[in-house]
């Protein structure tokens, strides 16, 4: 279905990792990759998560923003072939598993925990139960809205929780709540992506470079300590519904890849095989590797290196340094 | 005895006089019909003697007493429509009366007392010839069946007085005869005072004891809100007609004659009412 | 002869309507055709095959977690929710729009809150009912209980006044109290209104369900749909929508033939 | 006297009708109150003074990032996809509508299938809407047609088929086609019912776009409540909320007007 | 010469016989009054001339010709009820026929020839007396200004043949005398043949110039699926009456005289009817 083609569509959603993209589209910066490559570049803010990756899944938008679980679990899943271009930064505080009136993670057997199951905060939780010696057994999930969960937090029955930021600093700030385990005790497996479908990729690597070439920009005015770099993060802020310090607290849980250099490590590093698999088990056992999935391998993960985990004859899900190389290399 | 007196009674809506000092004495067992034009209060009066709308001024005596503000079970009524209950049976309609007088908290009568007041509640539709369709909703009835229902429900509660308004308006000639018996048969036996209004004058004729007019007396555009109707005529129907009592005149209505056939019979003697020097053209045989 | 006179025939009628249903299924076996050739995994439009292979899975195959088949307790969940909601709706309702068609006073008091409160749009609230209420079954069927019951007030208490006046006129000449008249004239004939109601607040009735069980359950059929929205598993989520759709349709039906059965009464005026 | 022939004067009626109001106000200074010395960083039920600071903020400062003013940008977003909306659903009931009124051929085919199609869920069929349609205004204008029309073109096509036979024979004998009673015989006598569907279709239609909001959008009030329903921003959500209502009540009366005023012959009958 | 020919026509719904060998010749001009008992198939025959309903058996001529088999504005009609449009002025719906008729696409007319329309319509109205009442809703119009003016719109597409189907039984019997009279008028001077049914024999003699009752001849419970209702009297009312001409008869009925007092003064003759050695039961007077 790809060919060379000039317009892309890339859709994101509002997370602390993801504004960065917002603010490109409205600050001209998307447009002026574009141009440069001689493309059109469509950006389009979902405030619905799951939706922005339904219709990436769907074929309606050549890239979107996710997480590495996500990606794997939806996309690849669903048979779309997808290539993370952007590694742009991973969970280091920002997701949480959060109880009430007790500071101690072993607590949390035998209670009700309020999560998006199966989102990164159920694979958080699996992380967080395994150091503790707990299994899912010993805990019942109830799925609950991420929109509805600081309101969810204060209701009696509510003890224990597993979300992710805003709504974390959100609940931290509440009398009772507890923060007993944090993705910056996983640091490196929840990783936020800027994906592509891999087939408009490879017929267009223009497109890609634009992406890596916008974000790099971005990023880079984002984390200086400058006037400008002070405005983006308060039109930031502003754009998610807070202010420029609750944006800014927000980052500070974010281990942001500014560095092109920094994320081609990190992508490169053999750390990244480990986590996707860890992150394959775990969607295995929740059965969402597909109905009837003989094994974790169903699905090829290829990582940089061009190794392959799974089934080398279904890969669906790619790790590339090459955008971000050439962006660490100055050649966009 | 004089069952309802009526003293000066005026009725306004707003700035609109409807009724203007209307003054009337009708004695116990009397069948009064209330004839006029359409729109001159007719109804209205007859809402002031149900106790569901207040005289302006004047004021009404039922028995020698103030009429009660509301409407109670003293006085029954009838209207042309709406005047029986759809969702209840033929019989549960006859039977609600007694069941809601008698029993103040659920409305229903059970066991024993259930069963005689059955009993009497059939032995009523018999009288009004409906006997055998206890168990239809009125909306299976015709509209004449309906009325009858309406006449039974009503003298369940041996109302002193019974209210009618325009009750056969809506029948066809046939069966309006045949209503017309009945009527009169219940108001020989049943010891009640009956007012009805009627648009017939005829019908008027054929049933009442006395046929009094409500008319607007100055009816000009302008004059419309200022001056209400008053009683314009007052007429005893000749022979006298008397409760309980076989006149020569109701010899005339034979069984099996329609309406074509049974007229020119009325006569009337005019009473003296307060504003008959006014009164011109209320038509009179 | 004029379109406006052409009756079709019985048979003609049933072919008829069932063509826009044939219709909807073939333009979707096309479009899910041309996708699946594209892209052989696509979840969006899946093949008949995959849905008999789901509703195997979701209706007659125990889930491997908790050994439960998963659409009937899902089905379970949510009725038992839906009836609960509706239930006490209609309860509130009676009392409610009796009061306020009854009385003039409650009427004078009530009307105007219950007109405004219709319009507020109730999934804006879900926070304060969630503190209020926990997050358990009650604060579900509340906002079932919010979301139809302000309609079927105002909607009974019209009716309840659009009552001849003769009807309670009469009803007082036969010696009834206010409340006997509430009891003996006004309920009887407001129910079959009651129920004519809700069967219309059965569509609202579902999708606020859907909504409050898409924000926390661990069952439910809208707790399924979102959960596995997730995974665009539209092979799972159109049957089930198919399901409540059914599901439904049958209580409309069921509501119908009750009303009457209990109210023969009801609409033979009309009918004459 | 009888509690039901007890009517409270004009001066009653208002004190009556604006208690509950009154009391709503009260119990939530109240709660707000106990919340607030509990925890003043309560967010849940903010006082008095954070709904000033924050409706200041959003009707009157105009935002740092756009320099619009968010409150209005927001209400003229939405309101503009409801009235696209309800406008088309209006003309979609208006034909369908009719159609199925009038034309026996056209009942037999489409009233199976909009009874059916009432009552699926639309919420659940969403993510197909948007890959259909794209995220646009589009889809959300869309959802409110699918949302509010099955109901509005059942009501309307209920009312048509209830138009007195002897009032379409009649235009038969005064020569009108069958075109010509569905335009000037039956159209006119539809339009007003049609004002009050849509009436009774606000809050739905309100629902509707409140949810399409929710998934994307970069401005609307449904769109600035989920935002910041993040953060529980109750000052900014009450605010909305009781906004939205008031848009809705004031539609409704509005459109009641209208209606009074293009359709003077409506209702004339029955007040007799 | 004949306008309409009814040649045994039988009707029936589903097993329900509802009118059996009916035979009627219906001069042009005449005024035929239809009578008979409630449910015995008038306002079914009366459908079938209409061209709304198919008769089972047997066939109808309109001149000479087949009678097309849908209502068209050569046959008008006037019900008891719905026959104005409540959502048209008084002026709207008597202009609505020929608008109809001349605009097949909009159903309006505009410019000149909207106004010489609006002048004919106000001349029609004017017949019927209801000038001055123009630019006002049916629903603001009493009963009998209401039939008057779904007379005045019927008459507007200068129907040949004038169905009328109980049109004033709802009407207050002053009203009615009032509309006699109009019809009557209307009749001679319009070049039209009608057919009324009514419920009252008094205004059959009133108007018609022939009467046609129809009977159920075998009327036991058993009977009524199998055998339906058929002409059983057939009246020419005497004096003859003659569209256009004013006979002693007509003097009989004096301005502002009310029905009470203009009755006693119908004969007719009987015509032999098909089925007249069943008939037994129509009272005739
Ligand atoms: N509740 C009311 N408010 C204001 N005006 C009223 C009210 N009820 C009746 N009227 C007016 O009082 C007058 C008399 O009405 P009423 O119904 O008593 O007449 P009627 O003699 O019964 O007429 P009809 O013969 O048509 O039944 C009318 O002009 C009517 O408009
Ligand atoms: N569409 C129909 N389907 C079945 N039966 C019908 C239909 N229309 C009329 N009937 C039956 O035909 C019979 C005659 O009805 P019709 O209305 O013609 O009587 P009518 O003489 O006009 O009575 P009325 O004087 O009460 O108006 C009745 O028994 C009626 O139930
Ligand atoms: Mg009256
Ligand atoms: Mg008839």
């Amino acid at each position: 279905s790809a060919e060379p083609k000039s317009e892309f569509k890339v859709g994101w959603s509002i997370y602390v990792g993801w504004m960065p993209w917002g603010y490109a589209a409205e600050a001209g910066i998307v447009d002026k990759w574009a141009d440069k490559y001689g493309i059109e570049i469509e950006v389009t803010q979902f405030n619905d998560y799951i939706e922005s990756i339904n219709q990436y899944t769907a074929g309606a938008y050549d890239a979107v923003t996710l997480t590495n679980m996500d990606g794997l679990s939806i996309p690849a899943a669903g048979g779309v072939d997808t290539t993370a271009v952007i590694v742009g930064d991973f969970s280091a505080g920002n997701d949480a598993v959060i109880l009430k009136d007790s500071a101690n993670l072993g607590d949390i057997a035998g209670r009700d925990v309020n999560l998006v199951e199966f989102s990164v905060s159920h694979y958080l939780l699996a992380r967080a139960l395994d150091s503790v010696g707990l299994s899912e057994r010993d805990v019942k999930v109830i799925n609950t809205a991420d929109p509805d969960m600081v309101a969810a937090f204060q209701t009696r029955d509510v003890t224990a929780m597993v979300t992710w930021n805003p709504i974390v600093s959100e609940i931290a700030a509440l009398p009772g709540a507890n923060l007993v385990f944090d993705s910056s005790d996983i640091p490196g497996e929840i990783i936020d992506l800027m994906v592509a479908n891999t087939e408009v990729l490879t017929d267009n690597p223009d497109f890609g470079k634009a992406l890596a070439g916008i974000w790099y920009e971005t990023a880079a005015l984002m984390v200086a300590d400058t006037p400008e770099g002070a405005a983006a993060r308060a039109a930031m802020g502003a754009a998610s519904g807070t202010d420029q310090a609750g944006y800014e607290a927000q980052l500070a849980a974010t281990r942001l890849f500014a560095d092109p250099a920094e994320a081609v490590a990190f992508t490169l590093s053999p750390d990244l095989g480990t986590t996707m698999d860890h992150i394959r088990t775990f969607l295995f056992d929740k059965g969402l590797l597909g109905a009837g999935a003989p094994s974790a391998d169903v699905i090829g993960i290829e990582l940089p290196d061009a190794t392959v985990m799974g089934d080398a004859n279904n890969v669906k899900f790619r790790f590339s340094a090459t955008y971000m190389q050439l962006a660490a290399d100055g050649a966009l | 005895m004089t069952a309802i007196v009526i003293e000066n009674v005026w009725k306004e809506y707003g700035d609109q006089v409807v009724l203007e000092s209307v003054n009337l004495s009708v004695e116990t067992r009397a069948f009064v019909a209330l004839v006029g034009p359409s729109g001159c209060g007719k109804t209205t009066f007859l809402r002031m003697l149900l106790g569901q709308e207040k005289p302006t001024r004047g004021r009404i005596l039922l028995d020698g007493a103030a009429l009660p503000p509301e409407p109670g079970p003293d006085r029954g009524v009838v209207y042309q429509r709406y005047s029986v209950f759809p969702h209840l049976t033929v019989l549960g309609n006859v039977m609600i009366g007694p069941e809601l007088r008698g029993a103040r908290l659920l409305g229903r009568r059970f066991g024993a007392a259930r069963r005689a007041l059955a009993e009497e509640a059939r032995s009523m539709l018999a009288e009004v010839g409906l006997a055998g369709n206890e168990n239809k909703y009125p909306a299976q009835l015709s509209g004449g069946m309906q009325q009858r229902l309406a006449l039974a429900q009503a003298l369940m509660m041996k109302p002193r007085v019974l209210l009618l308004d325009e009750p056969f308006g809506a029948l066809d000639p046939g069966i309006r005869a045949d209503i017309h018996k009945l009527m009169k048969r219940l108001w020989n036996e049943v010891p009640m005072t009956v007012v009805m209004v009627t648009h017939d004058l005829r019908e008027a004729f054929t049933l009442a004891t006395r046929i009094v007019a409500f008319e607007r007396l100055r009816d000009r555009p302008e004059e419309r809100l200022r001056y209400g109707a008053t009683l314009s005529r007052d007429i005893d129907v000749w022979p006298p007609r008397i409760a309980g009592r076989t006149t020569i005149y109701d010899a005339d209505i034979l069984p099996g004659q329609d309406d074509l056939t049974s007229l020119g019979h009325s006569f009337g003697t005019t009473r003296q009412t307060g504003a008959s020097e006014h009164a011109t053209r209320f038509p009179h045989p | 002869m004029r379109l406006i006179n052409r009756h079709p025939g019985r048979a003609a009628r049933l072919v008829l309507g069932s063509l826009p249903f044939l219709a909807i299924v073939l333009v979707y076996l096309a479009a899910s055709a041309t996708r699946l050739a594209d892209n052989p995994g696509d979840k969006l439009l899946p093949a008949l095959s995959s849905f008999a292979r789901a509703i195997e899975t979701m209706a007659f195959t125990p889930d491997r977690r908790t050994g439960a088949y998963l659409l009937w307790s899902d089905t379970w969940a949510s009725l038992g929710r839906l009836w609960a909601g509706l239930g006490i709706s209609a309860v509130l309702t009676l009392i409610a729009g009796l009061a306020i068609g009854v009385l003039p006073m409650v009427r004078a008091l009530l009307a105007p809150v219950i007109a405004f409160v219709s319009m507020v749009p109730p999934l804006a609230l879900l926070p304060i009912l969630f503190i209020a209420l926990g997050l358990g079954e009650t604060s579900k069927i509340v906002l079932i209980v919010i979301g139809v019951t302000p309609f079927l007030i105002r909607d009974l208490s019209l009716t309840v006044a659009s009552l001849p006046r003769e009807m309670i006129i009469k009803a007082e000449t036969l010696s009834a109290s206010t409340w006997l008249i509430a009891l003996r004239v006004v309920l009887p004939q407001a129910m079959p209104r009651l129920i004519d109601g809700l069967r219309l607040q059965l569509g609202p009735a579902f999708l606020f369900l859907i909504a409050a069980e898409a924000i926390s359950a661990d069952a439910g059929l809208g707790y399924r749909i979102f959960l596995v929205r997730r995974y665009l598993s539209m092979d799972i989520i159109f049957p089930y929508v198919a399901w409540i759709t059914l599901l439904a349709v049958a209580m409309d039906l069921g509501l119908g033939g009750l009303r009457r059965l209990i109210f023969p009464w009801w609409g033979m005026e009309g009918r004459r």
